[in-house]
C-alpha cells in the first residue's frame, strides 16, 4: 500500500458516480447493465481497502460474495435483455415505457 | 503506482460512460476492471484480485460482448443531447458524489491503524480467505450456489425459445 | 332475572345471528332468523333494564359488567370491558328495539341479497350495542368504527341512485374523524398511563377519568374527540354526509342511521369529551352551544325547502341533534337529563318517520312529495301515524319529542357555563321551525285531493307494517306521559358526571396554578385525588 | 269519590272518548257510518263532565284543590307532576268549556251529517275539550302548556278537517305555525320563571312570583302575553284566526269563539298577581288590545263572508278582553269570556245554520244544472229574506246581535260595559292611557254594534239575493242543531245578570267578581284603584253606553234594511280607501306572506341556506376530494414510466437521506 | 478456526437452518425432477409440502429463546421464526394461488416453483441475519429470483419490461446498498451487526462514514420495502408481473427486508440518530403511496400504490424505535401478508387474460361480486382490512405501529398517518364498490369480462382465499396473543432495544 487508504476510498467514489452517471444517462441497457457493474466495482474496491487497511478478511469475503451475485445477476440481466429485445427488437430504454403513471 | 491505475481507471470508466458503441463500452469497461484487478494487487489483496480479472473480465464480461454481438446491436445514441432531467441528473450525481467524497475522502483522518503489508498479505490471501469461507460462511456458500443455480435457471427460463 | 354475562350476550347475539343467517339459503328462513334473533335481544335487554339499579353509584363500575382483562399483552391496559349505566341504558334498549323494527319494516322491501342484508344489519347491531356499552376506549374506537362498515354496505348495495357516492362520503367523512380521535386516544391512553397507570398504556374508561388532563394537552385532545363526534352527530357544518345517506340508504338503513347511528356521536361527547376535558369542554360550551343552534336552526330552514320527503327528514335530524348537543354543553341536570331523553326521543321519531316514509317509497317508488298529495283519502292510518310522528317530532307536548326538548332548553336556560338566555330563546324557535317543515311534508304528501291514480289505488298499512309501527307509536306517548321511570334510570349517572366534570375541572385549575406558583422550582403535583376519596356533592350552583 | 277522583273523570272521559271516536272506527271501516252511536259518545263525554262539574262548583269550598297525580318529568331542580288545581277560576272555566263545548258537540250531531269525517270530528273535538281542560285546570306550567299545544294541535286537526281542499290544510298550517310564535315565548317564559324560582308550580309563582325583581317580572309577564297573542289572537299574530274559519262551523264557535281563543286571558288572569308587577307589560297590553279591537272590528264592517265578519269580531272582542287586563280588571275580562262565549257561540252556530241552509241552495243550484261554483254559502251578498226560511236560526242569531252590540240587560251589555268603566276608572285614577284605551273602546262598542246590524240585517231581513230565489228555499236546522242556538242565545241574554255593574248595590250584586276577585278569596288579583268614579259618572258612562249601542244599532238596522248592499257600496264610495284598506285587513297577510314567509322560506331558505349547503358545505367537502384528485393527477406525471427517472429519483432520494442523515451527525 | 474445528458446531446448529436447508433442497430437487418429467404437476405440491413442513417447524419454535448460530452470522429464535413463518405461509399461499393462474396461461413450469423455493431461502437468511454478509446474500437471492419470476412470461411484453425494470432499478439500488455496507465496515471494521453498535464511533469522519454509509444501507432497504422515493419501480413492476407472484413480492419480500431492517435497527444501530431520517421516508411513502393511488384504474397498479402506502406505516412503527414499534411493526408485517396475499390472489382469480394485465382495469370487474361471491367477499374483507377497519387485522396492526410512534412522541406523524389512512379509504372502497356495488350496466363497458377466461378456482386456491379472510378476522379480534409474542421478542436481553 503506498498511499493512504482514502485515495482509493475517493477513487472508489468516483468511479461509483462514474456508474451512476451511465445509469442516468446512458440509454442501451446494457451499457446501463455495465454501468451497474462498475458500480458494483467501486464498492468492492472500498470493500478491499477497508479489508485490507483493517487486516480482517471479512470484508474480502463479502467482496467474493458480491463477486458471485454481480456474475448471477449479469447472466439475468442479459437474459431479460434478450427476452426484451426479441419481443421489442430495442434494447433503448427509453422506448420501454409501456407502464407509467 | 496507485495514481497510474487510478487515473487509468477513471478514464476507462468515463471512456465506457462516453463511447456510443456498446462494444467499445464493454472493453473500456475491461479496461477498468483491469486496473481494478491492479488496484487490488496494490492493496496485497491477492485472491481478490485474481478473482476479479477471471470473473469479472474474464466470464462477466466475455458474457456481456457475446450477448451485444448476438443481438447485433446498432450503435444508440450515446450522452444525447442534454434535456432538464440530465441537467438534473447530473446535478444529483454531483451531489451525491461530493457526499460520498465528504464521507470517505475529505475528512483524512480515519481513525484506522492500516496493517503492515505482510499482514496486509497474510489477510489477501487464499487461505485466509479460504478458511472464513468453509467455516464461519459455509452456510452462505451454500445459499450461494443456490444464488448462482437459480440465475442459470432463470436465465434459461427468460432467454430459451417457447419449445411447444 | 339473572342471566350471566348479560351485557355480551346482548352485544354478541345479533353478531351470532348473522353467522347464523350466511349459512342460510332460502330468504324466507333469513328473515324470521334476523327477526328472532332481534327479538331475542330485545327481550334480553329488558333484562339489562330491569337489572339496572340506579341507586346503585356508578362511580366505581358500570353494573351488569362484563370484564376479559387478559384480552392484550401486559404492556397495554386495554380490556374488554362493557357494562351498563345511566347512559347507556337507554340507547342500548332503542337500539335493541329497533332491530326487530328494521328486520320487520326490510321484511319486503329487500328484494334481493337477502343473506347479507341481514348479515350486515345484525352486525351493525353487535357494533352499535357495543359502541353504548364499552367502558374501556380503545373497546369503544372498535366497535364505533365496526358500525362503518355494515353501513357501507346496506347503504351501497341497497341504497337509491346515488347510493355509492353517499355511501362512500359517509364512511370517509366518518373516518377522517374517528382516526383523528384514534390519534388523541393514542397520546391519551399513554399520557394517562404515566400519570395514574404506573406508565402502562390505558383506555380503560374509570382509570382515565382519574387522570387530570393538563389544560394544554386538553385542548388539542377535545378538538380531536369532538371533532370526530361532532362529525358523527352530525354538527353543523360537518353534516353534508348525512342528507346523502339518508336519503339514499334503504328504509332500514335510514332508520337505523337516525335512530341509533347519530346518537353515537352525543353519546360520545357525552360520555368521553366532557368528563375528560372537563376545562376545555366547559370553556367551549358557549362556542357548541351556538354551533348546536346553527345547527337547529339552518337545519329545520334547509328542511323546509326540500322536494325529497326522506331528504326533509334527513336535515330535521340536523336540527334535532343540535338540542341534544346543546343540552350536553349546558352542564346542569335538567339538560343532559334531557339529552339523554331526546337521544332516545330522537330515534323514536325520526325512526318512525323514515319507516314510513319508506312505506311510501316502497308502494310508490318516488320520494318526491309532488308525486304524492291527497293520500289521507287513501292510506288514513299511515296518515295517523304520519302525523302523530311528526307531531312527536315537533315536539308537542304530551308527545316524546316535547320532555325532551323542554328539559333542554329549560336547563340550557338556566346554564352557568352558557350563560346566554338569549341564546336560548333563540334555539327555541327551532320549535316553530321544526312545525313548519314537518307540517308542510304533511301538507303536500298528505293533504288535498288525490288526482294521482297510483296514489288513489294505494294500499293502506299491512298487519307487519301496521305492527312494527305500534312499539313506537305507544313508545312515543309513554315517553311522553310517563317520562320518569326512564329519567330515573339516567340521574345517578348524570349526576356522577356532572359532579365529576365540576371536580376535575376544579382539580386540573388548581394543578395549573400550582404549576404557574412553582414555576422556578418544579414540583410533584399530585395529579389523581387519593384512593377513597368521599365524592363531595358539590354540584355547580343552579341559581344564577 | 273525592274531588280528586271526580277530576281525574272530568279529565279522562273526553279523552277516552276522543281515543274510542278515533281509533276504533279508523280501524273498523263500519264504524264510522255509525252516526248515531259516535255522535252519542262524543256528547257524552263532554256532558257528563260538565255535569261533574256542576257538583264540584256547587260544593266548591272556597279553597283550591290540588290534585297531584303523577311525576311527569323530573331532572335536577326540575319536579314536575301532573298536577291540576280546582279553584274559583278554573271551575268556572272548566263549566264554560264543557257547558258551551257540550252544546255545540250536541248541534255538531246535527250539523255533521253525513259527513264522511264524522268520527274524526268527534274525535277531534273530544280530544280538544281534554286539552282546553287540561289548560283550565293545571297547576303548573308545563301542564297548562300541555294544553295550550293541545287545543293549537286540535284547532289544527278541525281547521284542516276538510283536508281535500288544500286552502284548509294551508289555513290549519298557518294556525298551528303562528301559535307556535306565541308558543316559543311561552316557553321562554317558563325557562325565566324556572331559572328564577327554581318551579314551574303555580303555588311557588304566585307566592314568590311577586317578589322578583321588576325587570324579571316584566320579561316574564311580556312573553307571557306574547304567547297569549298567539293563542287570543292579538296583533301581531291574530292573523291565523279569520283564516280559521275554513274549519266546520262548530269549530268556529267552540275553539275560535268560545274557549280556545281566550286561554291567553285566562293565562293572564290566572297569574294576575304577576301581571300586576308589571306596569309597564299591562300598558302594552292593554294598548295592543286596544288596537287589536279597533282594528279587527273595522275590518269586520267591510267583510262580506259571514264566518269572516264573526271572525273579526271575535278578534276585536278578544282585544276588549286583553284591554281590561290591561287596566288590572282581569275578572272583568273573564267576565267577557263567559258572556262572549254564549253569544259569539250562538252567533257562529246559528252562521252555521244558515251556511247549512244555503248549502241547500247550492246543491239544488246544482241539480238545476247550474255551475255552483261562483256560489258561495257564506257570502251575506247572496242571503237575504232568511228569517222567512229560518225562524229559529233568525231569532237567536238577533238575540246575540243585541248581546254582542251592548243592548242594555244583555250579556254583553254588562260585560262591555264593565270593561269600559274599568278603563274609565283607571284612566280616572291617573294613568292616561287607560283614557286613551277607553276611548278607542267606545270607538269599537260603535264599530260592534254596527258590523253586527249590519250581517243580520243582510242575512235574514229583506228579500232573497241568491240565484233562482224563487225556486230555491233553504229549510231550518234539524232540532239538535236549534236546540243548541236557543241554549246559547237565552244565556247570551241572561248571562251578564253574573256580574251586575257597581251602581247596583255597590257592586255586591256582581256575583262574578265575589266568586273570583283575590279580595273575596278568590284568585285574580286585581289592580286597586286610588281614585273613586262617582256614582252618578258611573250613570252617565251606563247611560253612554246603552245609548251608543242602541243608536248605532239602530241606525244600521234603517240603513241596512232600506238601502241593503247599496250602503255597503255608499260606504265604499265615502270612504274611498281606508274602508279599501278594511276589506284588505290591512295588508297583514300580504305583510306576512310577502316579507316574513316569503323571505324566509324563498330567500333565506331556499336561496340562501339551501344553496349554501349544496354549493359551500358540500362543496367544500367534495372540493377536497377533487383537491386530493388533482394532486393524484399531478403526482401521477412523475411516474413517466421510464426507468431513468425512476433511477434518478432513486438518486436524489439517497442524496437527500445521507443529506437529512449527516445533518444529524 | 480450521474446517474441523468449526465442523461440529456447524452440524450442531443445522436445526437452526432447518427451513432454509428444507426449502433450498427441495427446490433442487425440484429442478432435477423437472428435468426428468417436464412440468410435472406434483410439482408445486412438492413446494406446498416442503413449505408446510417447515412452516409447521418454524411455528413450534416461537417462543424459542433469541440466540445466534454460525458462528453468530445467523440469529435463531422467536423473532426469526417468527419472520420464518410469516416468509413460509405466504411462500404456501402463493404457490397455491398460481397453480390455477399459471395453468391457465400454460407456464406451469417447474422452475417457477423452483425459484420460488430459492428466492423464499434468500428472504429467510434476510430475515435472520445477524450479519452484514448474510443480508447481501439473502437480499440478493431473493432479488434475482424475483427479477425472474417478475420476467418468465416471456411472451408478455409488460412481463418482460417489468423484469428490466425491476432488475436495473435493483441492481442499481444494490450498488447504493453494498456501497453502505461497505462504508459501515469500514467505520466499525466489523461485519457483524451486535459488533457495530459495539464498535466505538469515535471520531467525526468515523461517525460520517457510519451514518453516510447506514443512510446508502437504508436506500437498498427502502428500495425493497418499496418506500417513497425509492418506491417508483413497484407500479410498473406490480402491474407486469404475474399476479399471484405480485401477491408473494409485495408481501414476503417486505417481511424479509423489514426483519432485517428491524434487526439492524435493533442491533446494529440501536439509537435514536436515524429516526428522523426514518419518520420523513415514513411521511413521504404514506403521502405519496395513498395520494398516487387515488387515481388508478388499474387494480394491480392501486394495490402497488397501496403497498407503498402500507410500507409507510410500518416505518411509521419502526420510526419510534422502541421495542413496542418494532413488536407492533412485525404484527403489522404478518397482517399485512395476509391481506396483500388474499388480495393479489383474488385479483389472479379475476384475470382473464394475463398477457393483458395491464388491461385489467377496476371497472371491467363491475359487479364480479355477483357471480363470485366468495371472492367478492374475501375481497371485501382484504380491502376492509387494508383500510384499517375493526375488527379486521389492519386497525390491530395500525393500531400497533401507530401507538408506539405516539409514545415515542411522534405524534405529527401518526396524524398524517391517519390522514392518510381515511384518504386511502377513498380507493379502497372504490374497489369494494366497483365488486359490490355497481353491475356491468353502470359503467361503459370498453372490455367485458371473459368469465370463461378466467383460471379455474381450484379447491386450494378458493381455500386460500378464506383461510386468508378468516385470519383476517381472528388476528383482528384475538390480536393479544400476536402481540405478545412479538413484543416478547424485544423484551429479552439479547435483544434489548433502548434510545
Amino acid at each position: 500500500m503506498d498511499v493512504a487508504p482514502n485515495w482509493y476510498l475517493a477513487l472508489s467514489a468516483v468511479l461509483f458516480t462514474i456508474g451512476t452517471f451511465g445509469v442516468l444517462f446512458r440509454r442501451n441497457a446494457i451499457v446501463v447493465l455495465m454501468s451497474v457493474e462498475l458500480m458494483l466495482n467501486a464498492v468492492n474496491l472500498t470493500l478491499v481497502t477497508f479489508s485490507q487497511s483493517m487486516g480482517d478478511p471479512s470484508g474480502q469475503l463479502l467482496v467474493f460474495f458480491s463477486i458471485a451475485v454481480a456474475a448471477a445477476e449479469a447472466a439475468v440481466g442479459l437474459a431479460i435483455v434478450i427476452a426484451i429485445f426479441r419481443s421489442k427488437v430495442t434494447v433503448d430504454i427509453t422506448e420501454i415505457n409501456l407502464f407509467k403513471h | 503506482m496507485f495514481f497510474l491505475l487510478a487515473t487509468v481507471a477513471v478514464a476507462a470508466a468515463l471512456g465506457m460512460l462516453i463511447a456510443r458503441n456498446p462494444v467499445s463500452s464493454a472493453l473500456w469497461l475491461v479496461l477498468n476492471l483491469f486496473c481494478i484487478a491492479g488496484l487490488y494487487l496494490t492493496l496485497n489483496a491477492s485472491f481478490i484480485g485474481v478473482i476479479q480479472i477471471l470473473v469479472y473480465a474474464g466470464a462477466i464480461m466475455v458474457l456481456f460482448l457475446f450477448v451485444i454481438m448476438l443481438l447485433n446491436l446498432s450503435a444508440l445514441p450515446g450522452l444525447e443531447e442534454i434535456e432538464w432531467s440530465s441537467v438534473g441528473g447530473f446535478a444529483v450525481g454531483l451531489a451525491l458524489l461530493s457526499q460520498l467524497l465528504y464521507v470517505v475522502a475529505l475528512q483524512f483522518e480515519l481513525g484506522m491503524d492500516p496493517v503492515g503489508a505482510e499482514a496486509a498479505a497474510e489477510v489477501g490471501s487464499a487461505a485466509s480467505l479460504g478458511e472464513i469461507l468453509f467455516t464461519r460462511y459455509a452456510l452462505h456458500l451454500q445459499v450461494a450456489g443456490i444464488l448462482l443455480l437459480a440465475a442459470t435457471v432463470g436465465a434459461v427460463l427468460l432467454a430459451q425459445r417457447r419449445f411447444q | 332475572m339473572n342471566i350471566p354475562h348479560l351485557t355480551s350476550l346482548v352485544i354478541f347475539l345479533p353478531a351470532l345471528g348473522a353467522v347464523l343467517t350466511l349459512a342460510l339459503r332460502r330468504a324466507s328462513a333469513i328473515r324470521w332468523t334476523a327477526l328472532a334473533t332481534t327479538l331475542a335481544t330485545f327481550l334480553l335487554s329488558i333484562g339489562l333494564f330491569v337489572g339496572y339499579d340506579p341507586s346503585v353509584s356508578t362511580a366505581l363500575a358500570p353494573q351488569l359488567a362484563d370484564v376479559w382483562a387478559g384480552w392484550l399483552p401486559d404492556g397495554y391496559d386495554i380490556k374488554y370491558f362493557v357494562g351498563i349505566d345511566g347512559l347507556s341504558l337507554l340507547l342500548v334498549m332503542l337500539t335493541t328495539l329497533l332491530g326487530p323494527i328494521v328486520v320487520l319494516s326490510s321484511w319486503t322491501y329487500i328484494g334481493e341479497k337477502h343473506k347479507g342484508y341481514y348479515a350486515l344489519l345484525l352486525l351493525l347491531q353487535t357494533g352499535i350495542t357495543g359502541v353504548f356499552t364499552s367502558f374501556d376506549l380503545f373497546l369503544f374506537y372498535i366497535f364505533f368504527e365496526l358500525t362503518l362498515i355494515p353501513m357501507y354496505f346496506i347503504i351501497g348495495i341497497w341504497g337509491g341512485t346515488e347510493r355509492i357516492y353517499a355511501a362512500v362520503k359517509f364512511v370517509i367523512y366518518t373516518l377522517v374523524g374517528s382516526l383523528l380521535m384514534l390519534v388523541g386516544i393514542l397520546y391519551l391512553g399513554y399520557a394517562a398511563g404515566d400519570a395514574v397507570n404506573n406508565g402502562v398504556f390505558t383506555t380503560d374508561w374509570y382509570t382515565l377519568l382519574e387522570y387530570n388532563i393538563p389544560l394544554a394537552v386538553q385542548g388539542w385532545l377535545f378538538a380531536v374527540f369532538a371533532f370526530s363526534f361532532a362529525i358523527k352527530v352530525p354538527l353543523f357544518p360537518l353534516h353534508t354526509w348525512l342528507p346523502d345517506a339518508h336519503v339514499q340508504a334503504p328504509t332500514g338503513g335510514s332508520v337505523i342511521l337516525a335512530g341509533v347511528l347519530l346518537k353515537m356521536g352525543t353519546y360520545g361527547l357525552l360520555r368521553f369529551c366532557l368528563p375528560l376535558f372537563p376545562n376545555v369542554a366547559q370553556s367551549s360550551a358557549g362556542l357548541f352551544a351556538v354551533i348546536a343552534i346553527i345547527g337547529i336552526i339552518y337545519g329545520a330552514l334547509v328542511a323546509r325547502v326540500q322536494d325529497d320527503a326522506k331528504s326533509l327528514v334527513a336535515y330535521s335530524s340536523i336540527s334535532h341533534l343540535g338540542f341534544v348537543v346543546l343540552g350536553l354543553f349546558a352542564f346542569t341536570t335538567e339538560a343532559m337529563q334531557g339529552a339523554v331523553i331526546q337521544m332516545v326521543n330522537h330515534g323514536l321519531s325520526t325512526g318512525a318517520l323514515f319507516l314510513l316514509v319508506g312505506m311510501l317509497y316502497e308502494r310508490r317508488h318516488t320520494r318526491l312529495m309532488d308525486d304524492y298529495g291527497g293520500l289521507a283519502t287513501s292510506v288514513p292510518v299511515l296518515t295517523t301515524l304520519m302525523v302523530i310522528s311528526v307531531l312527536a317530532s315537533a315536539g308537542l307536548p304530551g308527545l316524546n319529542g316535547f320532555v325532551g326538548e323542554f328539559l333542554i332548553l329549560l336547563g340550557s336556560f338556566k346554564s352557568p357555563v352558557i350563560d346566554s338566555p338569549v341564546l336560548i330563546a333563540f334555539a327555541t324557535t327551532g320549535v316553530i321551525l321544526a312545525a313548519m317543515y314537518l307540517l308542510h311534508m304533511v301538507y303536500r304528501t298528505f293533504f288535498g285531493e288525490l288526482t294521482n291514480e297510483a296514489n288513489a289505488q294505494m294500499a293502506d298499512l299491512n298487519g307487519r307494517e301496521f305492527g312494527l309501527m305500534v312499539p313506537l307509536i305507544v313508545l312515543m306517548f309513554v315517553l311522553g306521559f310517563f317520562p320518569s321511570p326512564f329519567l330515573r334510570q339516567t340521574a345517578p349517572t348524570t349526576e356522577f358526571l356532572l359532579e365529576t366534570v365540576e371536580e376535575k375541572r376544579a382539580a386540573v385549575e388548581r394543578m395549573e396554578a400550582n404549576d404557574a406558583a412553582t414555576a422556578e422550582e418544579p414540583t410533584q403535583v399530585p395529579t389523581a385525588p387519593p384512593e377513597g376519596q368521599e365524592v363531595s356533592i358539590d354540584v355547580p350552583s343552579t341559581s344564577p | 269519590m273525592t274531588s280528586a277522583d271526580l277530576l281525574r273523570l272530568v279529565l279522562l272521559l273526553p279523552l277516552a272518548g276522543a281515543v274510542l271516536n278515533g281509533v276504533a272506527p279508523l280501524f273498523l271501516k263500519h264504524l264510522r257510518t255509525r252516526e248515531t252511536l259516535l255522535g252519542t259518545i262524543g256528547t257524552a263525554v263532554v256532558a257528563i263532565p260538565f255535569v261533574l262539574t256542576v257538583y264540584l262548583f256547587v260544593t266548591f269550598g272556597g279553597d283550591p284543590i290540588v290534585a297531584d297525580y303523577f311525576t311527569w318529568m323530573a331532572a335536577g331542580d326540575l319536579d314536575l307532576s301532573f298536577a291540576y288545581r280546582v279553584d274559583q277560576l278554573s271551575l268556572l272555566m272548566t263549566l264554560v268549556v264543557t257547558g258551551v263545548g257540550g252544546v255545540i258537540h250536541l248541534y255538531s250531531i246535527g250539523y255533521m251529517h253525513g259527513d264522511d269525517g264524522y268520527w274524526r270530528f268527534f274525535a277531534y273535538l273530544n280530544l280538544f275539550i281534554f286539552a282546553m281542560l287540561n289548560l283550565v285546570l293545571a297547576n303548573n306550567l308545563p301542564v297548562l302548556f300541555l294544553g295550550w299545544e293541545g287545543v293549537g294541535l286540535c284547532s289544527y286537526l278541525l281547521i284542516g278537517f276538510w283536508y281535500t281542499d288544500l286552502r284548509n290544510s294551508a289555513a290549519a298550517n298557518k294556525a298551528f305555525i303562528v301559535n307556535r310564535v306565541g308558543d316559543v315565548a311561552f316557553l321562554v317564559a317558563m325557562f325565566l320563571v324556572f331559572r328564577e324560582l327554581g318551579s314551574l308550580s303555580f303555588d311557588v309563582l304566585l307566592a314568590e312570583g311577586p317578589n322578583l325583581p321588576e325587570a324579571t317580572l316584566n320579561w316574564i309577564v311580556f312573553l307571557l302575553f306574547v304567547g297569549a297573542t298567539g293563542k287570543s289572537a292579538q296583533i301581531p299574530l291574530f292573523v291565523w284566526l279569520p283564516d280559521a274559519m275554513a274549519g266546520p262551523t262548530p269549530v268556529s264557535a267552540l275553539i275560535h269563539a268560545a274557549t280556545m281563543v281566550t286561554s291567553g286571558l285566562y293565562l293572564l288572569a290566572r297569574l294576575s298577581a304577576l301581571v300586576l308587577g308589571a306596569p309597564v307589560v299591562m300598558m302594552i297590553v292593554a294598548i295592543v288590545g286596544a288596537a287589536t279591537a279597533l282594528m279587527a272590528a273595522t275590518i269586520a264592517v267591510a267583510q262580506d263572508d259571514i264566518k269572516r265578519v264573526l271572525a273579526y269580531s271575535t278578534v276585536s272582542q278578544l282585544g276588549y278582553m286583553f284591554m281590561a287586563a290591561g287596566v288590572g280588571a282581569f275578572f272583568v275580562a273573564i267576565f267577557h269570556v263567559v258572556t262572549h262565549a254564549f253569544f259569539k257561540a250562538c252567533l257562529f252556530l246559528g252562521a252555521g245554520s244558515v251556511i247549512h241552509g244555503m248549502e241547500e241552495v247550492e246543491h239544488g243550484l246544482e241539480e238545476q244544472g247550474r255551475d255552483p261554483s261562483d256560489f258561495d254559502p257564506q257570502d251575506m251578498r247572496t242571503m237575504g229574506g232568511l228569517a222567512e226560511y229560518m225562524p229559529a236560526t233568525r231569532t237567536t242569531y238577533l238575540l246575540a246581535t243585541l248581546a254582542i252590540s251592548g243592548i242594555p240587560l244583555t250579556a254583553g251589555f254588562f260585560s262591555k260595559d264593565e270593561i269600559l268603566f274599568k278603563a274609565f276608572e283607571y284612566g280616572y285614577d291617573g294613568s292616561t292611557y287607560a283614557m286613551a284605551v277607553w276611548v278607542v273602546g267606545i270607538l269599537t262598542a260603535v264599530l260592534t254594534a254596527f258590523y253586527m246590524m249590519r250581517s243580520y240585517v243582510l242575512t235574514f231581513e229583506g228579500e232573497p239575493r241568491w240565484p233562482l230565489s224563487d225556486q230555491l228555499a233553504p229549510h231550518e236546522s234539524p232540532s239538535t242543531m236549534t236546540g243548541a242556538l236557543w241554549t246559547l242565545g237565552l244565556l247570551s241574554l241572561v248571562g251578564g245578570f253574573i256580574g251586575l255593574p257597581a251602581v247596583v248595590q255597590g257592586g255586591d250584586w256582581n256575583w262574578i267578581h265575589h266568586y273570583l276577585g283575590a279580595k273575596y278569596g278568590g284568585p285574580v288579583a286585581e289592580a286597586s284603584v286610588q281614585g273613586h268614579v262617582p256614582l252618578a259618572l258611573e250613570w252617565g258612562l251606563i247611560l253612554l253606553s246603552s245609548v251608543i249601542a242602541l243608536g248605532t244599532v239602530y241606525y244600521a238596522w234603517r240603513v241596512y234594511l232600506t238601502q241593503g248592499l247599496g250602503y255597503d257600496a255608499a260606504l265604499k264610495r265615502r270612504l274611498r280607501g281606508v274602508y279599501q284598506t278594511w276589506t284588505d285587513k290591512y295588508y297583514w297577510d300580504e305583510f306576512y306572506n310577502e316579507v316574513v314567509v316569503d323571505s324566509l322560506i324563498n330567500g333565506v331558505a331556499r336561496k340562501g341556506l339551501a344553496a349554501f349547503d349544496t354549493t359551500v358545505v358540500d362543496g367544500a367537502v367534495n372540493g377536497v376530494a377533487d383537491t386530493a384528485q388533482n394532486a393524484s393527477g399531478l403526482l401521477r406525471r412523475v411516474q413517466t414510466g421510464l426507468v431513468q427517472n425512476y433511477a434518478l429519483a432513486l438518486t436524489v432520494g439517497a442524496a437527500l437521506l445521507i443529506g437529512l442523515m449527516l445533518y444529524g451527525v | 478456526m480450521d474446517l474441523s474445528t468449526a465442523f461440529p458446531t456447524l452440524v450442531t446448529d443445522l436445526p437452526a437452518a432447518f427451513s432454509m436447508s428444507v426449502v433450498g433442497l427441495v427446490g433442487l430437487a425440484m429442478i432435477v425432477l423437472d428435468a426428468f418429467r417436464n412440468d410435472h404437476p406434483a410439482i408445486p405440491w412438492l413446494g406446498v409440502a416442503a413449505l408446510g413442513v417447515s412452516a409447521a417447524w418454524e411455528a413450534t419454535h416461537l417462543g424459542a429463546p433469541q440466540s445466534t448460530v454460525f458462528f453468530e452470522t445467523l440469529r435463531t429464535g422467536g423473532f426469526v421464526a417468527f419472520i420464518n413463518l410469516i416468509i413460509l405461509l405466504t411462500g404456501l399461499a402463493t404457490i397455491l394461488l398460481s397453480v390455477p393462474y399459471l395453468n391457465q396461461l400454460r407456464y406451469d413450469y417447474g422452475e417457477v416453483y423452483a425459484l420460488i423455493m430459492f428466492s423464499t431461502v434468500g428472504m429467510i437468511m434476510l430475515g435472520s441475519a445477524n450479519n452484514m454478509v448474510s443480508i447481501f446474500l439473502g437480499l440478493e437471492t431473493m432479488s434475482v429470483c424475483l427479477y425472474v419470476l417478475t420476467g418468465f412470461i416471456r411472451e408478455d411484453e409488460g412481463a418482460v419490461e417489468s423484469a428490466l425494470k425491476y432488475f436495473l432499478l435493483g441492481a442499481f439500488s444494490t450498488g447504493f446498498f453494498l456501497y453502505g455496507i461497505a462504508l459501515m465496515y469500514g467505520a466499525t471494521g466489523t461485519m457483524a451487526l451486535p459488533a457495530m453498535a459495539a464498535a466505538e464511533l469515535g471520531t467525526l469522519s468515523t461517525r460520517l462514514l457510519f451514518w453516510g454509509g447506514f443512510a446508502l444501507f437504508l436506500v437498498g432497504f427502502f428500495f425493497k420495502v418499496s418506500a417513497a422515493p425509492f418506491h417508483m419501480w413497484t407500479p410498473d413492476v406490480y402491474q407486469g408481473a404475474p399476479t399471484p407472484l405480485t401477491g408473494y413480492m409485495s408481501t414476503a419480500t417486505k417481511a424479509a427486508a423489514f426483519a432485517a431492517l428491524i434487526l439492524v435497527l435493533v442491533h446494529a444501530v440501536p439509537g435514536g440518530e436515524w429516526q428522523l431520517s426514518v419518520a420523513a421516508v415514513a411521511v413521504l411513502t404514506m403521502v405519496i403511496g395513498n395520494v398516487m393511488a387515488l387515481a388508478q384504474t388499474n387494480v394491480k397498479r392501486l394495490l402497488a400504490y397501496s403497498s407503498i402506502a402500507h410500507a409507510g406505516y410500518v416505518l411509521v412503527g419502526l420510526s419510534a424505535g422502541t421495542s413496542a414499534g418494532y413488536a407492533g411493526a412485525l404484527f403489522y408485517l404478518l397482517v399485512y401478508a395476509v391481506m396483500n396475499i388474499g388480495a393479489f390472489g383474488v385479483m389472479s382469480m379475476l384475470e382473464w387474460d394475463g398477457k393483458e394485465g395491464r388491461e385489467q382495469t377496476l371497472s371491467s370487474l363491475a359487479g364480479i361480486a355477483n357471480d363470485r361471491p366468495v371472492l367478492g367477499s374475501t375481497m371485501g374483507i382484504f380491502m376492509l382490512s387494508l383500510i384499517g377497519f375493526p375488527p379486521l387485522g389492519g386497525f390491530a396492526g395500525k393500531y400497533f405501529v401507530f401507538a408506539p410512534a405516539v409514545d415515542a412522541g411522534l405524534t405529527w406523524l401518526v396524524v398524517i398517518g391517519v390522514l392518510m389512512s381515511a384518504l386511502s379509504a377513498y380507493y379502497y372502497l372504490r374497489v369494494v364498490y366497483v365488486f359490490w356495488m355497481q353491475s356491468a350496466d353502470d359503467v361503459e363497458a370498453t372490455d367485458p369480462v371473459r368469465a370463461a377466461a378466467f383460471p379455474r378456482a381450484t379447491v386450494a386456491a378458493t381455500g386460500t382465499l378464506v383461510v386468508c379472510a378468516v385470519a383476517l378476522v381472528v388476528l383482528g379480534v384475538f390480536f393479544g396473543g400476536v402481540l405478545e409474542t412479538t413484543l416478547g421478542f424485544f423484551e429479552s436481553t439479547a435483544m434489548a432495544t433502548a434510545p
